[in-house]
């Protein structure tokens, strides 16, 4: 064996062909089955695409690192599922591009944190975090309810990740930037909107139209609430 | 570079022979304990592979010896609590709401469990903690319709109200002004005389002569001094907190063509101990009579 | 330079094969104050560890009366009079960093002295060693016993020396379970077979360790495993009083003195080997310092032992720095230099760390104020106005006794504090909390405030335990309409 | 190293001139960035005691920092040491003349050095990946490929050219870092951009498959940005510096083949317990615990080389830091499989415990072995006749070794203090602490570590100003002829 192993290092093509095999293989095992074996990701009723408010406020969630403090994962022990609720299900981040697990909880997880406090208390509590929870460390993210929202790219986006297989269909595509707003707006009429989009909660907003405060409360407010936990069996949750 | 095995004079081994920018290396054998503890971990890596789910397949992967799954192990965990505590949850169902109430342990249970059926059966409605939304009301607050003690909060979430079950609450105002039962300026008087109970100003002529059709038409639910009346379900008017009528604008509109309040009957969906751990629940919020 | 067999031994290995044979090291007794220092540490320590877990410390009814638990179960952690909560394990990072520092400065002053004395992995090795030379005989009968044939002599002492290796280390293992619960208790429950799996599989776990790391893999695990001797080579300067062969009074070495002439020659090594035959790591001390080197000293014994016997000067190999030793073969004389910047600077560091972490007991609270504002909702307005806001409020009541406290509230208006569950208000709560435990309280919190500003005030609750009389504050906020946003 | 001049100038063979300029370059640029990705980390470290440091200010926000932190630490400090040793070791253990031409390794230099600068201020400019260590948008990341690939065409080129029979160990290990990191950032980078006119873009990958490729991509950026190409730097300085051979060949062999096979299964071990399906954790548990060894293989041969040389710990600063640096590896990798088992990682994972673990890895073994390799090339590059002060250098060690011990010892227990606390019951069998007590429980801990990380600056900074006068000094004075073989010293 090492007197072959001569050869290797005599021939820096042989060397680089080796390496480029060995260290292949962990990653095509690992990885490939995940896209093949079904079971993977559960089949369980609810999880539809972010509308468009709430892919507005994702991207906030991602431009401002929050994944950096808080996890989107319970995980399948007692005193996370007690503290947080069900565990994770694949499923219900099978629309993140990208996946926001997160790997460190400075913040706790807020994987189900939609509808667990008021959007009242969601916008005290980004603009001034210390102001409703004194022990707090998170920093103060006033500023993001003096930006504006941008609306024009919402389509753009859309379309993108109808692209890489986020299901969003013509009709939701197409009313986009009115939805945008009706998301933001307490008095509109919702009939259309709620069909769209079911379960998505509607935030204040204000008049000048909405913030990027207000599409990360959306956002906020839908995490974990897709899935209605009584219609899904234990079979359904075998990967 | 030609090159040549050396030995090296501390060690006493030879080196390889090749040298590199003065870089030279022995050709020394690999330490056995070193091999012996590669071996273990690579005994105990197979081990967990044969033993756990592991190896993938096209569609599918090994399940492993002990038929483990992290899921069903959670699952496990969390029913083994549910047990521990249905000892508790048992003794809840057997004995009146007071009772239970009474006692520190149960009460504990009562609420824990009152606190994770509120969050997943009655907090889309009346928000996180009770706080209540604009035609639903807030729990945690002292103004009650059909009464806030234990029995009263049991038998309302136990029947609901205006749910068609037959011991649901149920209760109609009247249509004072779609069904012209009140003329429009009497409508307004009333309007101003009930807004002034909210601790507002209003044109004393008005208010005065609103008094007299409250007296008249309003007080044989609302109370003479409307403060309510829990067997009909009607609010104290004379408060801070409404369900409908914030506005006087509102207020007027309320008489016109009342709004009222659907809820549904609890008994069909949760057991008799979650309903009463709900009721202790609610009853803690704050605003419990 | 002289090498030895040893490594005559691993040349030939070299040659051939795709891994080594360890090199065995078959140590010989010796006896000396080094080896007493030794024996000593060694007895301390075993005794120590062994009864420690008997030791009782009454601490009243229903509770542990051993005198140093380590209650994982119960997350308490008992230290004779002290109790620690887990809010508490901030004096383990304390003595943990104490030790690091504590370790620094040993090592400058002294070399490795902990790794050759005080370690587990030397104490528990010097212990099977001592077994194994009862059992086996000391090094030459050793080393021609595993030379030669398997016979029944060799065997039953071999079956003999790893019994004896095994009940020592199923005794350690089954110690360490005992400081983490009752020591009395477990070893019935043991024995009994009602002991708890955990408990049979880490008496298990550490039986085993015990054995392969005391009994085979010895001086290998300071050698290859241990990180520690890195650091502290790289620790180590001039001054620090290391085991040192006096090379300028040794050398030139040799044993062939029959008279005065060639006597004048040599210097006063005899190259007996002697230091080399006792050495736990199997090295020859006369290379200077080394890896390997664990500043144990026996080869100081070993030396004076034989130049007592030829009528040498004793200490040619000693304990002494490598300044002093480069002064001395250049006829010059140097001090010790204990005092130096280093040394300084890490025993104020560990006087510094001392204090604080003193203080910090003496003073350690007995009670612990834990106030959260509810989220959701942030406020309730009352038929009549008023304003209210709830919070959840624990107390931990760390004193063995159950104890009354009250809670006061200030820097609210026309305030009054209730509990959920009763509707009595008042300025004051009292609140029962069982002696060492954690009690849960919601409290309301009702005002009327004139003037919120931006919807929130500061407001601070006081926590007064009317048994011993210790207070403690806590801030927390009152929320009102009107809040920041909207 | 005489010996080989020795024997050159026997067998007649010219001395190759290597291109020395682009490695001074690298190393003015680690230092620099060193300093950054420390003083980055103290603020963050402080923004965690004190929130409102950051007085609201979105550029200055924890979410926005720590990714400046990470990657000036990793990719600007630890890439440009990198890029520095593996140019210089190339080089000379080739016996030839980097391939490809000064303008192609210059355009390395400035390529990879815009290319941090770009991401750093992406992050804080408010553009960002949200994945861990692959934050930068697609057109960072499509400008760094065209740089990846032109190192690794300046790397190959020149082991081709080598006039050398056989390749270096240390090379083997830069050779498998510079193609894994090559596929593991195209792998992890696959994403969509929203339009070719803007920054943002979308990831192929979603939820369970994307969290896989995630840490698969994450651990072997440690495994082999950290570990691997960190291992060839230790291959090379170590022995020099020791003055002695590499311990066993054949231990070489072993450990690197085995090393990057297993490592690259390890990544599951990040999402133990999540909606990863159980098979893929059970693949990284029993491939991370596997991996022991082969880590240990890299320490027993960097410290074995030593046996011979101990006494020049004393003498040679640098070594001492380059030793230090494999002990803490030794811990560190050890501390990594204990880590992988599922059952210990229900508790360390999400917690401080972790933070404990990549900093003793970070600080302890990749910024120590970089010191090393620092003190030993900037006397060689700039020819002077050795490092301004020794002193120095010894003050840097002991305070950095002081923070480090700080550091770790506050995060290890800081983190189980925090899972103890998370899965705390009461005697009911209800949770006993809410999630904001533990944040009120690490307070202390966090200001500790502060303390640790402004200790590991100062370390720093102390560095930088002893390399500086190092070169600018008239008491290094310059040396024209060969460099030495060891680190000769001028000061005192």
């Amino acid at each position: 064996m090492l007197i072959r192993h001569e050869w290797i290092e005599r021939n820096a093509i042989l060397l680089l062909v080796l390496v480029l095999i060995t260290v292949a293989i962990g990653g095509i095992v690992e990885v490939i089955p995940l896209f093949t074996i079904e079971t993977t990701v559960e089949h369980v009723k609810g999880v539809r695409p972010y509308s468009p408010l709430e892919l507005a406020g994702r991207d906030i969630y991602v431009r401002e690192g929050c994944y950096l403090c808080h996890s989107q994962q319970i995980r399948a022990l007692k005193d996370e599922v007690e503290r947080y609720g069900h565990y994770s299900l694949a499923a219900e981040s099978m629309y993140d591009h990208p996946f926001q697990w997160g790997s460190k909880r400075i913040g706790p997880d807020l994987a189900r944190v939609g509808g667990k406090y008021s959007s009242e208390w969601h916008y005290a509590h980004l603009t001034d975090p210390e102001a409703v929870v004194p022990e707090s460390l998170m920093p103060r993210y006033a500023f993001l309810a003096e930006t504006p929202l941008r609306q024009d790219r919402i389509a753009a986006k859309m379309r993108t990740l109808r692209e890489l297989g986020t299901p969003y269909t013509d009709d939701q595509i197409a009313h986009a930037r009115d939805d945008l707003v009706a998301q933001a707006t307490v008095d509109t009429d919702l009939d259309t909107f709620r069909k769209r989009w079911p379960k998505a909660v509607v935030v204040p907003g204000n008049a000048n139209g909405p913030t990027e405060m207000d599409a990360l409360v959306a956002y906020l407010q839908v995490l974990g609430t897709m899935v209605d936990f009584a219609d899904v069996s234990t079979e359904q949750e075998k990967q | 570079m030609p090159t040549k095995v050396e030995k090296d004079t501390f060690s006493g081994r030879d080196t390889t022979g090749h040298e590199w920018d003065g870089l030279k290396e022995l050709n020394t054998p690999l330490p056995k304990w070193w091999l012996y503890v590669l071996a273990a971990t690579v005994v105990w890596g197979v081990a967990l592979l044969v033993l756990y789910p592991s190896i993938p397949y096209g569609p599918g992967h090994t399940n492993g010896l002990l038929g483990y799954s992290t899921r069903a192990r959670v699952d496990a965990d969390v029913k083994a609590l549910i047990a521990q505590r249905a000892v508790f949850m048992d003794k809840i169902a057997a004995l009146p709401v007071e009772k239970v109430k009474a006692d520190p342990q149960l009460d504990a249970m009562a609420l824990t469990a009152g606190r994770i059926a509120f969050a997943n059966n009655c907090q889309p409605c009346h928000g996180a903690g009770g706080g209540g939304r604009p035609g639903y009301p807030n729990l945690a607050s002292d103004v009650w319709r059909w009464g806030g003690t234990l029995a009263q909060i049991e038998r309302t979430i136990t029947h609901g109200v205006r749910s068609g079950d037959p011991d649901a609450h149920v209760s109609q105002m009247p249509r004072f002004g779609a069904d012209a039962m009140l003329k429009p300026e009497q409508i307004q008087q009333v309007a101003d005389y009930v807004w002034t109970l909210y601790g507002n100003q209003a044109a004393s002529a008005s208010v005065a002569a609103g008094k007299q059709v409250f007296a008249d038409n309003c007080a044989v639910c609302h109370g003479d001094n409307a403060q309510g009346n829990h067997d009909v379900g009607t609010p104290p008017l004379r408060s801070r907190v409404h369900l409908f009528a914030n506005t006087r604008d509102e207020i007027v509109a309320q008489i016109n063509n009342p709004r009222m309040g659907v809820m549904p009957a609890w008994n069909k969906r949760l057991d008799p101990a979650t309903i009463r751990s709900l009721a202790i629940y609610v009853h803690s919020l704050g605003g419990g009579e | 330079m002289n090498r030895t067999g040893r490594h005559a031994a691993e040349q030939k290995l070299s040659q051939s094969g795709f891994y080594a044979d360890r090199v065995r090291v078959y140590p010989k007794a010796v006896s000396g104050i080094a080896r007493d220092l030794k024996w000593a540490v060694l007895l301390f320590c075993l005794t120590v560890y062994y009864t420690l877990p008997w030791v009782r410390w009454p601490r009243g009814p229903g509770r542990p009366d051993q005198a140093l638990l380590l209650d994982i179960a119960n997350r308490r952690f008992y230290v004779f009079h002290m109790e620690f909560w887990p809010q508490d394990i901030y004096f383990l990072a304390g003595g943990l960093i104490l030790g690091a520092v504590g370790l620094f400065l040993v090592t400058s002053l002294a070399g490795r002295i902990w790794c050759g004395y005080a370690c587990p992995q030397t104490v528990w090795t010097d212990l099977f060693m001592w077994i194994e030379r009862r059992i086996e005989g000391d090094r030459n009968e050793r080393m021609r016993r595993d030379a030669g044939p398997l016979t029944f002599d060799r065997a039953w002492r071999k079956v003999a020396k790893h019994g004896a290796w095994l009940v020592v280390a199923f005794w350690t293992g089954g110690a360490w379970i005992m400081y983490f619960t009752d020591a009395p208790t477990v070893t019935v429950a043991f024995w009994t077979g009602k002991a708890s799996m955990p408990v049979y599989g880490f008496t298990a776990l550490f039986t085993g360790t015990t054995y392969l790391l005391a009994g085979w893999a010895r001086e290998q695990v300071c050698t290859y495993m241990c990180p520690w001797p890195r650091f502290q080579a790289a620790m180590l300067d001039e001054q620090s009083l290391i085991v040192t062969y006096q090379g300028w009074r040794g050398e030139p070495r040799g044993h062939h003195r029959k008279d005065a002439a060639a006597a004048a020659k040599f210097g006063d090594c005899i190259d007996c080997r002697a230091c080399v035959n006792v050495c736990p790591t199997g090295i020859d001390i006369r290379d200077g310092v080394q890896l390997e080197c664990i500043n144990c000293g026996l080869c100081i014994d070993a030396c004076n032992e034989i130049m007592d016997r030829t009528g040498g000067k004793r200490w040619l190999i000693t304990w002494d720095t490598l300044a002093r030793q480069k002064a001395k073969a250049e006829g010059r004389f140097e001090r010790f230099h204990l005092l130096r910047p280093r040394t300084v600077i890490y025993v104020s560091a560990l006087v510094l760390a001392v204090a604080i972490m003193g203080v910090a007991l003496a003073t350690r609270p007995t009670q612990i104020l834990s106030v959260q504002h509810d989220r959701a909702p942030l406020f309730v307005t009352l038929h009549d106005g008023s304003l209210r806001n709830a919070y959840t409020v624990k107390i931990a009541n760390k004193t063995q006794r159950d104890s009354v406290f009250s809670l006061t509230i200030d820097g609210l208006e026309h305030a009054s504090l209730a509990l959920a569950e009763q509707p009595a208000t008042g300025a004051e709560l009292h609140l029962n909390v069982p002696a060492d435990s954690i009690a849960t309280f919601r409290v309301l919190a009702i005002g009327r405030p004139t003037h919120l500003k931006s919807g929130e005030e500061p407001i601070h609750f006081t926590l007064h335990n009317t048994t011993t009389g210790e207070t403690t504050r806590t801030s927390s906020i009152f929320i009102g309409p009107g809040t920041p946003v909207r | 190293m005489s010996a080989a001049v020795a024997a050159h100038s026997e067998a007649g063979l010219e001395m190759p001139v290597y291109n020395e300029a682009v490695v001074r370059k690298f190393v003015i640029a680690a230092m620099f960035w060193a300093i950054v990705a420390f003083l980055v980390g103290v603020t963050i470290a402080a923004e965690l005691c004190w929130p409102n440091i950051s007085m609201g200010l979105p550029f200055l926000n924890f979410g926005r920092l720590r990714p400046v932190h990470t990657s000036a630490a990793i990719f600007a400090f630890g890439g440009n040491a990198l890029f520095a040793t593996s140019l210089y070791v190339v080089q000379r253990t080739c016996r030839t003349r980097l391939f490809g031409g000064d303008a192609l390794a210059d355009f390395i230099f400035w390529g990879y050095n815009f290319f941090i600068v770009m991401a750093a201020l992406s992050y804080v400019m408010g553009y960002s990946r949200s994945q861990e260590y692959a934050e930068p948008e697609w057109h960072i990341i499509a400008f760094l490929v065209i740089v990846w690939v032109a190192y690794a065409v300046v790397f190959i080129g020149t082991l081709l050219l080598r006039q050398e029979p056989h390749i270096y160990v240390a090379n083997w290990f830069y050779l498998a870092y510079i193609i894994t990191i090559a596929i593991l950032v195209l792998g992890n980078n696959a994403e969509l951009p929203v339009s070719f006119y803007q920054a943002k873009s979308y990831s192929l990958y979603t939820g369970v498959q994307g969290a896989m490729i995630q840490w698969w991509y994450g651990h072997n950026a440690v495994g082999f940005f950290l570990t691997a190409a960190f291992l060839g730097m230790m291959y090379y300085f170590v022995p020099k510096q020791a003055n002695r051979p590499v311990y066993s060949y054949r231990l070489s062999v072993v450990h690197f083949w085995s090393l990057i096979f297993l490592y690259m299964w390890a990544g599951p071990h990040h999402l133990h317990w999540t909606s990863l399906p159980d098979w893929t954790q059970t693949l990284g548990m029993a491939f991370s615990i596997m991996l022991w060894m082969p880590s240990w293989g890299g320490m027993i041969n960097g410290l074995m080389t030593l046996s011979g040389a101990w006494d020049k710990l004393r003498t040679d600063p640098a070594l001492r830091f380059s030793v230090t640096a494999v002990g803490f590896y030794g811990m560190s990798t050890f501390e990594g499989p204990v880590m992988s088992i599922r059952d210990v990682n229900a508790l360390s994972h999400y917690t401080d415990w972790t933070i404990g673990h990549v900093h003793s890895g970070a600080l302890g073994w990749v910024a120590f072995i970089s010191f090393g390799a620092m003190y030993y090339l900037v006397p060689v590059l700039w020819k002077r006749s050795g490092l301004y002060s020794t002193r120095l250098v010894s003050w840097h060690y002991w305070i950095a070794t002081l923070g480090i011990v700080l550091y770790i010892t506050t995060m290890w227990v800081a983190g189980i203090m925090q899972g103890l606390m998370w899965r705390a019951y009461d005697q009911f069998g209800f949770l006993q602490y809410s999630f904001v007590e533990s944040v009120v429980a690490v307070h202390p801990y966090y200001v500790i570590r502060l303390l640790g990380g402004v200790l590991f600056l100062i370390g720093g900074l102390i560095m930088a100003y002893n390399l500086i006068m190092t070169v600018r000094s008239s008491r290094t004075e310059p040396v024209a002829a060969e460099l030495p073989a060891g680190i000769a010293v001028a000061g005192a």
